[in-house]
């Protein structure tokens, strides 16, 4: 057992571990944090395969500017203990069942299509943010721009929602 | 090194822990950290494939999927904030009127 | 022994760099608190403290212990998970994020594992580090939320908030850098600073000292020092976030601050002031002596000054400090060789020093914002600053070249 | 208008004669209500007036091109695989016939109704209709295949019903209108049938085509019923209808409940002569069936005498013509049924003269009596309306058949075909020459009740008065057609040429060229007529000149005052079930039932779905994400289907491979 391996199940069931957490979790900013616990988890395996500016992205934007965004949300708005209320009884009894199905499904199929694949090497040389980058200007330009204006457009929808009509 | 599967399977068990929270939860806020958690895994599966294929794509998709959920945070808490203010509640069973 | 040492070096060096440095972290944070209380004092023309040891230097330690064994009271109603968990984290974060600073240029071989001044060489360091100064938010905003207090909430909020807004303009305003460095690891940034060998002209400071004064600010915000403190506004909310919190807990919040202070210290000198270079001219190579040749007067006047102190123990220590300056700058005099090891990081301290100072100095000099001034000068000046800076210096290299 | 000689100008755009009266009509119809009278007038009487100038200029380029039939596709207008109805109008010595009867007789009658219709409202409304009329008229003559042609017979069916029922406030004005419209459908049913038959035995419905084909056909035997006899028989069931022949005739007495105009127009010289047109036309299928044939001269015979035993009684002045025209008909069929199809539209041709003459007369007396129709309250006319009395008696004269007036040479030369023709001609000479004696003395009976003895109206409610000349003139050009009209035949009887005949050889054949060894007989015949008529005469004058009492109808008259009972029998035999199946069964039942209870079932099921679908909306996001999971399980299902299949054959084979 090789050190990637010891660090990839460490960082893997830490990832699950948060999943389940946020799930279990009956407060909304402990859900909030076992996503957290999952993103940095995620971010590791990221620089363990050598993607590292997407991982420092997923840190810096996830972490830092989305999940923070949750938080101040939950206390602004002071949630409290979430209410189990079971009025749908389609998702009561089906939900979970159907849900494990689903993910079942995907994990088969991605095992059947990627089994073949060789394994991710950490090559700095690769994903180097020039290399990256050089993609988003050039081949990418467009969505690149039209993310742009998606990223304006929802700041408009924020700041329409956010304010109070006065 | 670790095979490309792990990471795959990984990412397909958290997409399935996603789903399953979108289901199981209440909690408007919490079921949005579902969905969050969903893209996350998606991304797992994009840097997996990009890195053992060899291209930098899948990882620009990357990107773009964390620009799209972060401006979907934007709206969805602006929304959250609404929903809280008109109907005192957060619990999503609680938020049932378009129905007949 | 030996080869188990070479065998696991990979793990031993690492660690003891990281004690050392946590060490010194630690002594200096407690020192700076010293520093920024008698600075303020004699700012407001008072003495400051005094009485524990010889100008009040034992003070630190003082504080450390009353720290130590003070009672530590958890408010009812706490969120305790949350509660124990925010102090800890921003302690920790605020630690980390000083791993990936280089130090120094020099690179050395222990037991065979080659290394640097510094914990880590990350060729994306200052991403790293920006990632990691942004997980510090949670550290303000769980204290704030957890202690079930309104104060706390209300501080944990504002600071969350302005920390977010302030970000933006934070990574922004370095982007200039990184346009003329074309680099992401801080010691690149700092070698390309060195390229041209005229010393302080080649610093970044000057073409980006919109940048640089944008980046500042921001720190400053994040940080949560004044003028930006508001988290903790005495005269609002008592003392912000971690109004709840004693004893050790307040202890890690305290250092946190104190240690992001020199993260931010580091940040700027490396960025825009040349890291561990010295301001002149490589060819000027008598300035090599300066760190040596200054520690001699500072010796001296160490030495005049502790002979006529009131208390007898000032008058034992601080002579016995002196002669020791003096001794150490008598031996740096005497093997040259040593020099050139001493020079990156006397520079680079010396320039942290300032920056240190010129936070204590705001600190005793500048009035509070306002929150909405605060919100309108982040979003609306210094991120439009701070995107028009960006824009001006890729246009600058677009036509120059990088210089 | 000066033309060169193959110069055809309105030849090639025959359409325009038609057209010009739809024009008329639609202007009228829809800005007419504004307007003033004479505006109305103006347009009607122009577009019909351009429409005869048009038809007669037409009729020269016919000549001037020597008579060549001529005929023309404008458009198509259905086409369907290898069925194909275009509008095409062919002009021949047949259709010149008709259209020149069509549009003069129609003109006439316009301005006769612009004089009659003077003071009645919906003026505009009437002259529209008959506008509208001669639109459709005109395209059944000129149509020259089966479809467009049953266009215009629908038309002309339309335009009666609507005319009938001009005075639509009154009750018995608009059941005669529905009358006639049902009694037509029964006979178009019939000649849809015929047409059908007819496209599936020729393929088409082509003029041309059908009659060139059906000419090359074996004719069917005596008493043998080929396709051809049924098709025949089919269309003269149309005919029948068309023209009020027996069984069918009902609509026709109720039909004079309309204004006076559209009877001697619609009812007496055009539309219910229509039967008679396709007769003849359709000639060569008729010749190719003789039994087809001898039912129709049957029927003629019969509904000949029959509606002239009916009007001998009637008080009714229009009531007595219509009866009379029915008969008339009667003969023209007999002439048809016995191969003289010339014979036949030469009476169509002077009846529509002479017929027309007493309707608009009889309009004139109406007119003078103020309303009154009921010839018991007239008498004595003949000094109060000299012109009136001059015109009817013309035209008396010229139905009765006294030389030498047009029906004297139409009617006899029917008599001595019915005479000639080899399968029981004689029977049916006498009763046509039977049917002859009870037309004068109807005829008689009717001008001395009007016109003669002592008046038994009362003065101080009735002030009688010459009609204006818009309707005298119409009036004097009729008699003067009525006495000239026959005179076409006129030198057949001195040995010399029938022009009339010959005129339409071309189109029917020399079926009646007068041998010399026949034609002592057709001279003695048509003294036997005259003879005939003049019996009439006498009867009548001995029993309605000077002082006449109403008497009690009772035995034979009573029978025919009440026509038969035709009308009750048929109402007990075939409306009243009628009406009594559709209300009770196709109405309760079958709508209410069926048709409603489909409908309504199909939104109550609608409805029962969605109260059952609805729940699905629970507006719980929950489920909603439920949804959307099964979903999802589906497309990864579809999607990874080819990718698992293998796996899963393997597993089904136990696992073997």
């Amino acid at each position: 057992m090789t050190a990637p391996l010891v660090i990839f199940f460490v960082l893997a069931a830490l990832a699950v571990f948060g999943a389940v957490s946020l799930i279990l979790q009956r407060h909304p900013i402990h859900s909030a944090l076992s996503l957290i616990v999952v993103m940095v988890a995620l971010a590791g395996l990221y620089l363990l395969m050598g993607a590292e500016f997407v991982a420092a992205v997923q840190i810096i934007v996830y972490g830092g500017a989305i999940m923070v965004l949750f938080i101040f949300v939950i206390m602004l708005l002071n949630a409290g203990l979430e209410e189990r209320t079971n009025f749908s009884r389609l998702a009561t009894y089906a939900g979970i069942p159907l849900a494990l199905a689903v993910s079942g499904l995907i994990a088969a199929a991605i095992v059947r299509s990627g089994g073949h694949l060789p394994a991710p090497a950490p090559s700095g040389a690769l994903t180097s943010t020039k290399t990256l980058s050089m993609l988003l200007f050039t081949e990418f330009v467009y969505p690149f721009e039209l993310t742009s204006f998606l990223i304006l457009v929802a700041i408009l929808g924020a700041i329409v929602l956010a304010q109070r009509e006065n | 090194m670790v095979p490309t599967n792990y990471y795959l399977i990984l990412s397909a068990i958290l997409f399935g822990l996603g789903i399953v929270g979108f289901v199981f939860k209440r909690n408007i806020i919490t079921l949005f950290m579902a969905i969050e958690l969903m893209l996350n895994a998606v991304n797992l599966a994009f840097v997996a494939f990009s890195q053992s294929l060899g291209k930098p794509d899948g990882e620009v998709f990357v990107l773009f999927v964390i620009v799209v959920a972060a401006a979907e945070a934007a709206v969805g808490l602006g929304i959250i904030i609404l929903t809280a203010r008109n109907r005192h509640s957060l619990n999503v069973e609680r938020v049932d009127l378009l129905k007949l | 022994m030996n080869e188990f040492l070479t065998h696991y070096a990979f793990l031993i060096v690492p660690i003891i760099k990281i004690a050392i440095l946590v060490f010194l972290v630690l002594t200096v944070d407690a020192y700076l608190t010293w520093l920024e209380r008698k600075v303020i004092a004699h700012i407001q023309a008072r003495w400051g403290p005094y009485r524990v040891g010889p100008h009040g230097l034992l003070q630190p330690l003082a504080d450390g212990v009353k720290f130590i064994f003070k009672e530590d009271p958890m408010p009812a109603g706490v969120d305790k998970i949350a509660y124990f968990l925010a102090p800890f984290l921003t302690l920790m974060l605020a630690l980390t994020s000083l791993a990936v600073i280089p130090f120094g240029p020099q690179r050395f071989t222990i037991w065979g594992y080659e290394t640097h001044v510094g914990i880590a060489d990350v060729n994306i360091s200052l991403l790293v580090l920006f990632a990691i100064t942004a997980l510090a938010v949670y550290g303000v905003a769980l204290a704030g939320w957890a202690s079930n207090s309104k104060y706390s909430l209300l501080g944990g909020l504002r600071s969350s908030a302005q920390m977010i807004s302030y970000e933006l303009a934070l990574t922004l305003s370095v982007v200039g850098v990184l346009l003329i460095a074309g680099d992401f690891s801080l010691r690149g940034i700092v070698e390309q600073q060195a390229q041209s060998g005229k010393g302080l002209v080649s610093w970044n400071i000057f073409p980006q000292i919109i940048g640089f004064l944008c980046f500042f600010t921001a720190a400053i915000a994040e940080t949560n020092r004044v003028p930006f403190d508001l988290p903790e506004a005495e005269s609002e909310l008592v003392a912000g976030f971690h109004t709840e919190y004693a004893s050790m807990k307040f202890a890690m919040f305290f250092i946190a601050e104190y240690t992001s202070m020199i993260t931010v210290s580091c940040l700027c000198t490396i960025l825009f002031f040349g890291g561990w270079l010295s301001p002149f001219p490589v060819s000027w190579t008598f300035t090599q002596f300066l760190p040596s040749v200054l520690l001699i007067p500072f010796g001296l006047w160490v030495i005049f000054d502790g002979i006529r102190y009131e208390t007898i123990f000032g008058r034992v220590l601080l002579p016995g400090v002196g002669i020791a300056l003096l001794a150490l700058g008598g031996a740096l005099l005497a093997y040259p060789v040593v020099n050139g090891y001493i020079q990156g990081p006397f520079w680079f301290f010396a320039k942290v020093f300032v920056f240190l100072f010129v936070y204590i100095w705001m600190r005793g000099t500048l009035p509070r914002f306002r929150y909405d001034q605060l919100m309108s000068f982040g979003w609306k000046f210094l991120l439009p600053v701070s995107i028009a800076n960006v824009v001006l210096t890729s246009v600058a290299i677009l036509i120059w070249g990088r210089h | 208008m000066p033309t060169h000689e193959h110069l055809r100008l309105i030849l090639e755009y025959l359409w325009i004669i038609p057209l010009l009266p739809l024009l008329g009509s639609a202007v009228n119809g829809l800005l007419g209500a504004k307007w003033p009278n004479k505006f109305v007038t103006g347009v009607a009487l122009g577009s019909t007036g351009l429409s005869f100038a048009c038809a007669l200029e037409a009729v020269r380029e016919f000549f001037a091109d020597g008579q060549a039939s001529f005929r023309k596709e404008f458009f198509d207008w259905i086409i369907a695989g290898n069925f194909r109805a275009g509008f095409d109008l062919q002009l021949d010595q047949l259709t010149v016939v008709m259209v020149l009867v069509v549009t003069g007789v129609g003109f006439l009658i316009h301005i006769y109704a612009t004089g009659y219709m003077a003071h009645e409202g919906g003026y505009y409304r009437f002259f529209s209709y008959l506008n509208l009329f001669m639109f459709f008229m005109l395209i059944l003559v000129l149509a020259a295949n089966f479809v467009l042609l049953f266009v215009g017979w629908e038309g002309v069916g339309l335009c009666s019903y609507l005319l009938i029922g001009f005075y639509f406030l009154k009750k018995s004005a608009a059941d005669a209108g529905k009358k006639a419209f049902i009694v037509n459908r029964i006979g178009d049913f019939g000649f849809m049938l015929g047409m059908f038959l007819l496209f599936r035995a020729f393929g088409s419905l082509d003029f041309q085509t059908v009659f060139a084909k059906a000419a090359t056909w074996q004719p069917d035997a005596m008493g043998q019923f080929g396709t051809l006899t049924i098709a025949c028989l089919l269309l003269f069931m149309g005919a029948t209808g068309k023209s009020a022949q027996l069984p069918l005739y009902v609509w026709l007495p109720d039909a004079m409940e309309g204004p006076t105009p559209v009877s001697a127009l619609i009812h007496a010289a055009t539309m219910v002569t229509a039967g008679v047109y396709v007769v003849a036309r359709s000639h060569v299928l008729f010749t190719h069936a003789p039994t087809a044939m001898y039912v129709v001269a049957i029927v003629g015979c019969a509904t000949a005498i029959f509606a002239a035993t009916i009007g001998l009684v009637q008080p009714d002045i229009k009531k007595v013509l219509a009866y009379s025209t029915i008969s008339q008909l009667g003969y023209m069929f007999l002439a048809c049924g016995v191969g003289a199809f010339g014979a036949g539209i030469f009476h169509l041709m002077t009846h529509s003269f002479f017929k027309a003459l007493l309707f608009l007369s009889a309009g004139s007396v109406i007119h003078a009596m103020g309303g009154e129709q009921d010839m018991w309250h007239m008498g004595g006319l003949a000094s109060k309306i000299k012109v009136t009395f001059v015109c009817m008696f013309f035209g008396t004269i010229a139905i009765t058949g006294f030389a030498p007036f047009a029906g004297f040479f139409s009617k006899d030369a029917i008599l001595f075909a019915a005479y000639q023709s080899e399968n029981s001609g004689k029977t049916l000479y006498g009763i046509g020459l039977l049917a002859a004696i009870f037309t004068s003395f109807y005829m008689f009976r009717l001008v001395w009740l009007t016109f003669g003895g002592e008046k038994r109206y009362d003065e101080h409610h009735v002030h009688v008065h010459e009609s204006p000349g818009s309707m005298t003139v119409p009036l004097m050009i009729h008699a003067l057609l009525s006495l000239v009209g026959g005179w076409f035949a006129a030198p057949a009887l001195g040995n010399g040429p029938n022009y009339f005949a010959d005129f339409l050889a071309p189109v029917f054949g020399n079926a009646e060229a007068p041998s010399s060894q026949t034609h002592s007989l057709e001279l003695t015949l048509s003294i036997v007529a005259v003879l005939a008529a003049a019996l009439g005469l006498i009867v009548a004058w001995r029993m309605y000149s000077g002082k006449v009492v109403r008497g009690t109808s009772t035995g034979l008259h009573k029978i025919l005052y009440n026509k038969y009972y035709v009308d009750e029998l048929y109402q007990a035999t075939i409306v009243g079930p009628l009406v009594w199946l559709s209300r009770n069964i196709f109405w309760k039942v079958v709508d209410v039932g069926m048709i409603d209870g489909s409908v309504d079932g199909i939104a109550h099921g609608t409805e029962a779905v969605g109260d059952t679908v609805r729940h699905t909306q629970s507006g719980n996001v929950r489920s909603y994400a439920v949804w959307v999971i099964i979903g999802a399980i589906v497309i990864l299902a579809i999607i990874f289907w080819p990718l698992w299949r293998p796996a899963f054959f393997v597993a089904m084979s136990g696992g073997v491979r």
